[in-house]
């Protein structure tokens, strides 16, 4: 079963190190662009790179549905059970490409966002460092991989967070951000220490192999309460969510749909995948179901009274990734295609939501929903994507949204739950209230105290496609539905396969 | 296994510490020092375990130590570089003023 | 099926289709100019006229068509289906063709009294729809059918009555002052509310027979009676409450107590109106209806004994006979003449259905009972509208609705004087009269059931019998008798009050000469029994019960007419001597005969107020419910509903949020508290669940 | 026949939805015009379905959607859906070329003055009513309960942002209320959908009546009827349809109440009622109950307005409870009967909805205190209003007598025999007094007595305005003479359904 790829042959597979490359490479060219006056050519540089990435993540899919099932192991020195190694199953293909078109999507936006802020050749630096972080998190094989490109991860988007350090927001919000997150992570190596007292490995076949479905001692709800606090925090999952309503909005617009878009998610894909190796999920499912409820509850009731339209925004990340944990905590693989199928809708709805907050911050410099009303009149393409991304949000048909929190809420009815779906719905029509209220402020009639343009056509072209994507996918979700089912399936009946990918060979 | 007792008190101790830093120091320094802190508790343990657990020293472990050294060490850089920032914004390193962004 | 059944039978057909049609066509008749529409209306009633007229040959030979089916209405999955069809026998031949020639000369009087009203085209598309409805009515063969034509005279009555829906002073109706005055559009809707109300106690219990009967059609509803009465009897209670609820309609319909207080604000409407709908033919409707369905509940009762079915007669006739005397004492007092003519009528339809209740009463009363009904309907419904039409006369000329306004008219009035107080003594009960016949064969029939309860209800209709005479001569007396009124004497000043012109009093002499013909002809059946009009009605429904199949005794005692005709002709003397008193001879002062005794002070104050049943209703239903809904709407839809949800769901969330927003305190040290406690109850709450501990 | 009709019926308003918007941005006011011709074109494929159907089939197209989440695309006409889809059609073709007096009217007043008013705002407008109108019919037309569901919400969307944008008074805030009530109605229902699909495993509405054996049944149902009672405004869950039926653009208020919340009584029938009667006469008593409160309430509290438009829309409330009272019996002529009133009532409404617009738009007021007397002023706008109150209060030979006797036949039907319930049922027939009552009221309020001072100068509407109610009064009546249009596909349909 286990072959070595050409695309994964060399020691790192082919998106990680096309994206490691332009990253590191971002700053030569940026020199260069300095010297020779191409000032564009940075832009242009990270563009194709993460363009290439998509490319690289597309092939390397379709070598994966080659032949079903399929793991391709690509080590780094030496053999898994002690060396990092990479793991690319359909699971991670489809978490790495969530990230490679989300961040595509926003390196094309900020072409014309950034276009006034200096230090740019640091800015995309970060950003091709932070997609490589998170795609290195998705296609990571153990423990320690994963850690190491978490944190670079975190690393870069700590320092987006902070980018306009010109600003006290960004810098107060920034490092909270840190303070908290690398917290996480001190808990993120503990439970790795744990794991590793257990197992001696940190390999997630072996461990897998030698912890999942051992009867669940201390030392073992221990490892299960340190890792949901290690992931929880960067995902954030209430109470470890405080930092993310401050962090969020004072980034940079395509920063905020990155972070929003698909870090929190990389958070739950990576708590995920782990608690799902590491344990049956009767052990942590009431504990996720009542996390979920929390996390959704607390996250929209914020969120109702909101007047920053981007704080608005990230207190409904949080209720998302409340709905997520839905499907995590039915453990069922339609629960789990559930999830995934909603972090790919959701990247694209809260990416397109901060696209449109951007664009409207980046035309009038305001965030609050009350002097902005009747901006939707002066930004009519703006309004209309943003109008959709929200709705997605809100659960309304015709749009992906929708389509992947019906399965969430189907799948909690399915594994006997439906108090859960019960308060997911809920949840739901609350959550419109405030997605409502946003569109209603903007759709008014303007009061005259402000003029604003349509935003530059770049942006608003990337609006306009991730809207289509949206509504596509809304109306026929069968592809996505496709992929996501075939990464779910990978982690729950493939998990054997999985194990027996890296061990026995 | 008893061996390992008084590593893991110390590590849990440490962890207790770097958490009550973390939650009761208002100067931002003693705040990252708090959050090296609870990674070396994590760290401690890592070498602890990779002591007792095969009865030879897993180099596993022990790289993953130094590993995690090299990104505490950047985390904590990034840090200070923020609290240089926001020491020019807010004219001071005590945390509990940096309560503009709230609700 | 379809067109050749309306060409084999056109009469019935035609009858309601015609006015209809000339109904939807009146606006655009109107087009082509005021004479063209006006002239159109006559004749489209006089169409209608001829199409019933064609029905009477039938009706001689005895070899009427009986149910005629024209297509399939509604078609049920599992019933019979409803199909359109119309009942052409005896009853509705007669009735039908006294609805239609009613009609046609109120149609004509209008022409004469209505001239120059600029809404003309509204009052013909009502009229004439009024015909049509009131035929179809009259000539279907089923419930559904009856209904839309009860509903149609219902509407067209509503229309009529609110004609003057501009509501200037001087329509307005009642008073005077402090009795309320009600404005026309008020009257309309109450009459249309009022009979709603019954409408629907018929219909439902429409639907209760329908579940059990499986069909709306009156000839197998007879048919199959045995079956569906005793289904019904099945549950006890279950068909006394179907007797009334089926009675609920013609109740309201002919304005019998409980429901007869629509009747005399219907009068806000023009004159030929109250004529025609409130007088001769609409408020027949109920009496037709009781007639057509009584031979159910006599074969339930007679035939199969089944106990409940009685209610339905005993029913009818009380409430007949107290609605009989309840609304003859209102009109004692009453000062409007429309209104007094109003209350005689409520009080003579009490009368047929006093009649058609004994036809329940005893085994050998059905036919008896059946035809005095119908034979009271048709002579009531000749001098009513007689006497409505010269009451319009009367009001047109004075231009005021109030008897005190009028007096002495005969000096200028003298047709509409003569033409009136033949009506009014027809309405009396003086011989040889048609309204003596019909009224003696109405108290004849009491005698014919025999019960204990029909001889105390004959008491009681012979007593209202002294009253009507006393009221008739009351209200010919302060019309067309004695000194006139300050108010005449202005007008003849201002300008010469003068008599009606032909077009108006030509067909009130035609109402009147058949009063006078079938009093003769009743004059005659004294000794040619044969040609007697009351003996004529008897044959003819004879033969209708026999098609139907309705096993009549076959021998019944006839009682002697020498009892009823004395006990008549008592009552006669004694409400003649009294009215003779008070109005004709002006011998007593009303006023202060009333004023003499506190007694009778209350009695004429009890009396003006209408047994206080009006404002009572008016306290309950109109006051009562207005405030009913203004104490829902403030305490509940407001302060519940508006507030509570519309305001208080979202401030919940507000309060929630407010609460809940503590948590974002800001600072960092806390968000570290909360991991840390997290940490803690995540690791608690895991070894709770999964330890037990 | 053409292909696919119900297809073309479903994605030709939506189609056309860009072409009309481009239109009506250089055309203005006559994007009603436009919006008109797809509209007229979806009606004759629809008459062309009804001959098909009126033989006893009934038309069903599936196309695949989504099979990995077990969806399949289905559009369905049969006697129930058909005439639903046609009084939709029916209503939306008229209301749209209403719409060209009454909106200019509306902008006009909006935008007093501003000398010009952008066409933009008619761009707008017609193109969220064409998908409001789309979002209807696909919602009567749908087989699947995932495309049900889809349809559902999207009719919301549009006619939100058509109170919110071109509403009256608290316009935004009606239309938040308005979208809440109803949305969480609707993920209630979805609740309810979910569970249903757990038990039968499939999506599709004809799976439903295998949730019937099912122990949850009765929660699942209720769980689906909740989200259709609030569509219905039923009591207890109407607060928002006076506010949104009140301070819509009139138009719209005439698509809202005929069409729009009838559809949640369809789908209740449709969706429980049916595949589930077993389970929904378990609740015969409670609802019939709820129905007669509904209906007392609604016109109770038609009787204290005094805004014409929160008048009508109360009355929307009550008749909601004659449709519900009809479904609570659980007989076919009951249910027949609900489903025949909300094509009476929808045409009925349609034409009261309209009057009031023409009211606003000629006499300047909503409240019927300062009206009186019109009808000397206005004869024709005065008629229609009557046929409007005659079509709801049921007289006849309006449709709604029809489909009224048939309801009650129905309510008997169920109840018999027992005395206690028959004399329910005829205390709930009495009850509809009430409803002659505060019509007749309102037109007497409105059309009659003295004409005041100020309106003597109020002229009747254009024809554009009138003729589009004329043709509803005279659907009304001829279904009211000829109801065999209707019952003839309606009730064996109903009867064979529920068995």
């Amino acid at each position: 079963m286990v072959m070595i790829s050409p695309l994964s042959a060399s020691f790192l597979p082919l998106p990680l190190a096309v994206l490691l490359l332009g990253g590191g490479t971002l700053p030569l060219i940026g020199l260069l662009a300095e010297k020779t006056g191409l000032r564009r050519l940075r832009e242009l540089w990270a563009i194709a790179f993460s363009a290439l990435n998509l490319i690289s993540i597309y092939l390397l899919y379709q070598e994966l549905r080659a032949s079903p099932g399929r793991v391709i192991v690509s080590s780094l020195l030496g053999s898994p059970p002690l060396a990092g190694c990479f793991e690319i199953d359909t699971l991670g293909v489809y978490m790495a490409g969530c990230v490679a078109l989300l961040g595509f999507l926003a390196v094309v936006y900020s072409y014309h966002y950034m276009e006034e802020e200096s230090r740019l050749t640091e800015f995309y630096t970060l950003v091709l460092l932070m997609m490589a972080g998170m795609t290195g998190v998705a296609l990571a094989g153990d423990f320690f991989t994963l850690f190491v490109f978490w944190e670079m991860m975190g690393i870069s988007s700590y320092v987006l967070v902070a980018f306009l350090k010109y600003r006290w927001g960004p810098i107060e919000a920034g490092f909270k951000y840190l303070i908290m997150s690398a917290t996480g992570s001190a808990f993120l190596l503990l439970s790795m220490s744990l794991i590793y007292g257990m197992s001696g490995t940190l390999n997630f076949a072996y461990l897998s192999a030698s912890l999942r479905g051992v009867e669940p001692s201390p030392w073992l709800l221990l490892l299960l309460a340190t890792l949901i606090v290690g992931f929880g925090v960067k995902s954030a999952i209430v109470p470890f969510h405080t930092w993310l309503p401050d962090a969020h909005p004072e980034a940079p617009g395509p920063i905020s749909a990155l972070l929003s878009g698909i870090v929190i998610e990389t958070g739950l894909y990576a708590l995920m995948r782990v608690t799902y190796l590491t344990f049956t999920p009767s052990v942590y499912r009431s504990v996720f179901a009542a996390l979920a409820v929390i996390t959704m509850t607390v996250a929209n009731i914020m969120a109702l009274l909101q007047n920053d339209l981007k704080r608005l925004l990230a207190y409904s990340s949080i209720s998302q990734i409340g709905y997520m944990l839905i499907g995590l905590s039915t453990g069922t693989a339609y629960g789990l295609m559930g999830s995934l199928l909603h972090i790919l809708n959701h990247s694209l709805m809260k990416g397109l939501a901060f696209l449109a907050a951007g664009n409207i911050t980046h035309q009038t410099g305001m965030r609050d929903i009350e002097k902005l009303r009747g901006v939707g009149r002066m930004m009519p393409y703006t309004m209309l994507s943003l109008s959709i991304s929200l709705l997605g949000l809100g659960g309304v048909p015709a749009t992906n949204g929708f389509i992947s929190k019906f399965i969430l809420f189907s799948s909690a009815i399915g594994a006997g739950m439906p108090i859960l779906a019960v308060a997911g719905v809920l949840n739901s029509a609350l959550s419109m209230a405030y997605y409502l209220r946003v569109m209603k402020n903007f759709i008014s009639t303007p009061e005259g105290e402000f003029e604003a343009e349509e935003a530059p056509a770049l942006m608003v072209a990337v609006n306009l496609l991730m809207a289509l994507l949206i509504l596509l996918l809304g109306l026929w979700p069968q592809p996505a539905i496709r992929y996501a089912d075939a990464a779910s399936r990978m982690l729950v009946e493939g998990l054997g396969r999985y194990i027996q990918a890296v061990v026995g060979r | 296994m008893n061996a390992l007792i008084p590593y893991l008190v110390s590590v849990f101790l440490l962890l207790l510490i770097g958490l009550g830093c973390l939650m009761m120091k208002r100067d931002m320094i003693r705040m990252l020092i708090g959050l090296e802190i609870l990674f070396n508790a994590a760290n401690l343990n890592f070498v602890a375990l990779s002591l007792s657990r095969a009865g030879f020293v897993d180099p596993l472990g022990q790289s993953i130590v130094m590993m995690a050294i090299v990104l505490d060490g950047c985390v904590i850089a990034v840090g200070l570089a923020m609290v240089l920032n926001a020491y020019k914004h807010y004219g001071t390193l005590d945390v509990r003023k940096l309560r503009r962004l709230r609700w | 099926m379809g067109l050749e059944v309306i060409s084999t039978y056109p009469g019935p057909w035609l009858a309601w289709m015609i006015p209809m049609a000339g109904a939807l066509l009146m606006p655009l008749l109107a087009k082509a100019g005021d004479r063209v529409r006006d002239l159109a209306a006559v004749l489209f009633a006089f169409a209608a006229v001829l199409s019933t007229f064609s029905m009477i040959p039938w009706l001689i030979s005895g070899e009427y068509p009986g149910d005629i089916k024209l297509l399939t209405w509604i078609a049920f999955p599992d019933k019979p289906p409803l199909e359109v069809g119309l009942l052409v026998d005896p009853l509705s031949i007669i009735i039908a063709n006294v609805v239609s020639f009613i009609a046609f000369l109120i149609v004509v009087y209008s022409v004469g009294y209505m001239h120059g009203d600029p809404c003309l085209t509204r009052y013909w598309f009502f009229f004439l729809f009024f015909i049509g409805s009131m035929l179809l009515l009259v000539l279907s063969d089923n419930f559904i059918m009856l209904l839309v034509g009860w509903e149609g005279v219902g509407m067209c009555s509503w229309g009529l009555i609110g004609f003057y829906y501009r509501d200037e002073k001087e329509n307005w109706l009642g008073g005077p002052p402090p009795t309320p005055m009600y404005p026309p559009s008020h009257c309309g809707m109450k009459a249309f509310v009022v009979t709603g109300f019954g409408d629907v106690l018929l219909l439902a219990a429409i639907f209760i027979i329908y579940h059990y009967a499986g069909t709306f059609n009156f000839l197998e509803l007879i048919e199959a009676a045995p079956h569906w009465l005793s289904a019904i009897a099945a549950t006890p209670g279950l068909l006394s409450l179907t007797a009334l609820l089926l009675l609920g309609g013609p109740i309201g319909k002919s304005a019998q107590f409980p429901l007869h207080e629509w009747l005399p604000e219907a009068m806000a409407g023009p004159t030929p109106v109250s004529a025609l709908i409130h007088a001769a033919t609409m408020v027949k409707a109920g009496v037709y209806l009781v007639a057509r369905l009584s031979p159910i509940f006599y074969i339930g009762y007679w035939v199969h004994g089944i106990a409940e079915a009685i209610t339905f007669f005993t029913a009818i006739a009380v409430i007949g006979a107290f609605t009989a005397f309840l609304a003859a004492s209102q009109a004692m007092v009453a000062l409007e003449l429309k209104k007094a003519l109003a209350y005689s009528t409520i009080s003579q339809i009490g009368y047929m259905m006093l009649a058609l209740g004994v036809a329940g009463l005893g085994e050998g009363a059905l036919l008896p009972g059946l035809t005095s009904g119908v034979f009271h309907l048709l002579s009531h419904a000749l001098f009513k509208a007689a006497l409505f039409l010269c009451a319009g006369c009367a009001i047109h000329a004075v231009e005021s609705i109030y008897m005190f306004d009028m007096g002495g008219l005969r000096r200028w009035m003298p047709i509409t004087h003569i033409l009136m107080l033949i009506a009014a003594l027809s309405l009396s009960g003086v011989p040889p009269l048609s309204g003596f016949w019909s009224k003696d064969a109405v108290f004849l029939s009491c005698l014919y059931a025999g019960s204990p309860l029909a001889y105390a209800l004959l008491i009681v209709a012979a007593i209202t019998a002294a009253m009507t005479f006393f009221y008739s001569l009351r209200f010919i007396s302060l019309t067309f008798y004695g000194e006139p009124s300050h108010h005449v004497e202005e007008l003849e000043r201002e300008h010469h009050i003068h008599e009606a012109g032909p077009i108006m009093w030509v067909p009130i002499a035609i109402l009147d000469a058949l009063v006078i013909v079938i009093g003769l002809l009743g004059l005659i059946g004294l000794v040619a029994p044969s040609l007697s009009p009351e003996h004529i009605i008897e044959g003819k429904l004879h033969l209708m019960l026999h098609e139907m199949e309705i096993p009549l005794p076959s021998h019944v005692a006839a009682p002697s007419p020498i009892g009823t005709i004395s006990l008549s002709a008592a009552m006669l003397l004694l409400g003649g001597v009294a009215g003779y008193l008070f109005y004709l001879a002006r011998r007593i002062d009303p006023k202060e005969f009333v004023e003499s005794s506190p007694i009778l002070r209350g009695i004429y104050s009890f009396l003006w107020n209408r047994w206080y049943i009006n404002p009572l209703y008016y306290a309950i239903f109109v006051d009562g419910l207005l405030a009913f809904k203004d104490a829902i709407f403030k305490f509940f839809e407001s302060a519940v509903v508006d507030r509570g949800l519309n305001e208080g769901v979202p401030a919940v969330f507000t309060g929630l949020y407010h609460r809940v927003k503590r948590l974002q305190t800001g600072v960092l040290s806390y968000n570290m508290l909360y991991i840390a406690l997290a940490y803690i109850a995540l690791l608690l709450t895991l070894l709770y669940l999964m330890g037990g501990v | 026949m053409m292909p696919n009709p119900l297809m073309q019926v479903l994605l030709i308003p939506l189609l056309s939805t860009p072409l009309i918007y481009l239109y009506a941005r250089r055309a203005g006011k006559y994007g009603g015009y436009a919006a008109a011709i797809p509209l007229t074109y979806t009606l004759l494929l629809l008459l062309a379905l009804l001959n098909e159907v009126l033989k006893g089939a009934s038309h069903l197209e599936s196309y695949t959607w989504a099979p990995g989440a077990a969806l399949t695309f289905g559009l369905l006409a049969d006697g129930l859906s058909i005439w639903m889809l046609l009084t939709i059609n029916l209503l939306s073709l008229l209301v749209s070329i209403y719409s060209v007096r009454y909106m200019e009217h509306r902008f006009e007043e909006e935008h007093e003055g501003h000398e010009h008013f952008s066409k933009s705002d008619y761009a707008n407008y017609y193109a969220l009513y064409m998908l409001y109108v789309a979002g209807m019919m696909g919602t009567v037309m749908a087989t699947n309960l995932i495309e049900f569901y889809l349809f559902y919400e999207l009719m919301l969307i549009p006619s939100w942002l058509l109170i919110n944008n071109y509403g009256y008074g608290e316009r935004e805030r009606i239309g938040m209320m308005y979208f809440l009530w109803t949305h969480v109605g609707a993920v209630i229902l979805l609740v309810g959908l979910l569970s249903a699909y757990w038990v039968t495993g499939s999506f599709e509405i004809s799976a439903l009546p295998a949730v019937a054996s099912s122990p949850n049944a009765p929660l699942i149902a209720v769980a689906i009827l909740i989200g259709f009672f609030t569509k219905m405004a039923v009591f207890g869950l109407h607060i928002w349809l006076p506010y949104a039926h009140a301070e819509a653009p009139t138009p719209i208020s005439a698509l809202l109440s005929p069409a729009m919340i009838g559809i949640g009584a369809y789908a209740a029938t449709r969706l429980v009622l049916l595949p589930m009667s077993t389970i929904f006469s378990h609740f015969s008593l409670i609802f019939s109950l709820w129905a007669l409160v509904t209906m007392v309430y609604g016109g109770l509290m038609a009787l204290a307005q005094d805004d014409v438009k929160r008048f009508l829309a109360y009355s929307s409330i009550s008749q909601m409870g004659y449709i519900f009272l009809g479904m609570a019996s659980v007989s076919t002529l009951g249910v027949s009967g609900a489903m025949f009133h909300y094509v009476s009532h929808g045409l009925g409404k349609c034409i009261l909805f309209c009057v009031a617009g023409i009211l606003i738009t000629q006499v300047g007021t909503r409240s019927m205190k300062h009206m009186g007397g019109l009808a000397d002023r206005m004869p024709l706008t005065a008629t229609l209003a009557l046929i409007g109150v005659f079509s709801i209060a049921g007289v006849p030979p309006t449709a709604g007598f029809m489909s009224k006797w048939l309801i009650f036949s129905g309510v008997f039907d169920s109840s018999l025999p027992s005395l206690d319930a028959a004399v329910f049922a005829a205390v709930s027939i009495i009850m509809t007094v009430l409803t002659v009552g505060y019509t007749l009221w309102m037109i007497r309020r409105v059309f009659f007595g003295p004409l005041p001072e100020g309106l003597r100068e109020v002229r009747e509407a254009p024809p554009v305005m009138t003729a589009p109610l004329i043709i509803l009064a005279a659907i009304s009546l001829i279904l009211g003479v000829y109801p065999r249009l209707i019952t003839d596909s309606l009730l064996p349909l109903i009867g064979s359904l529920l068995g």
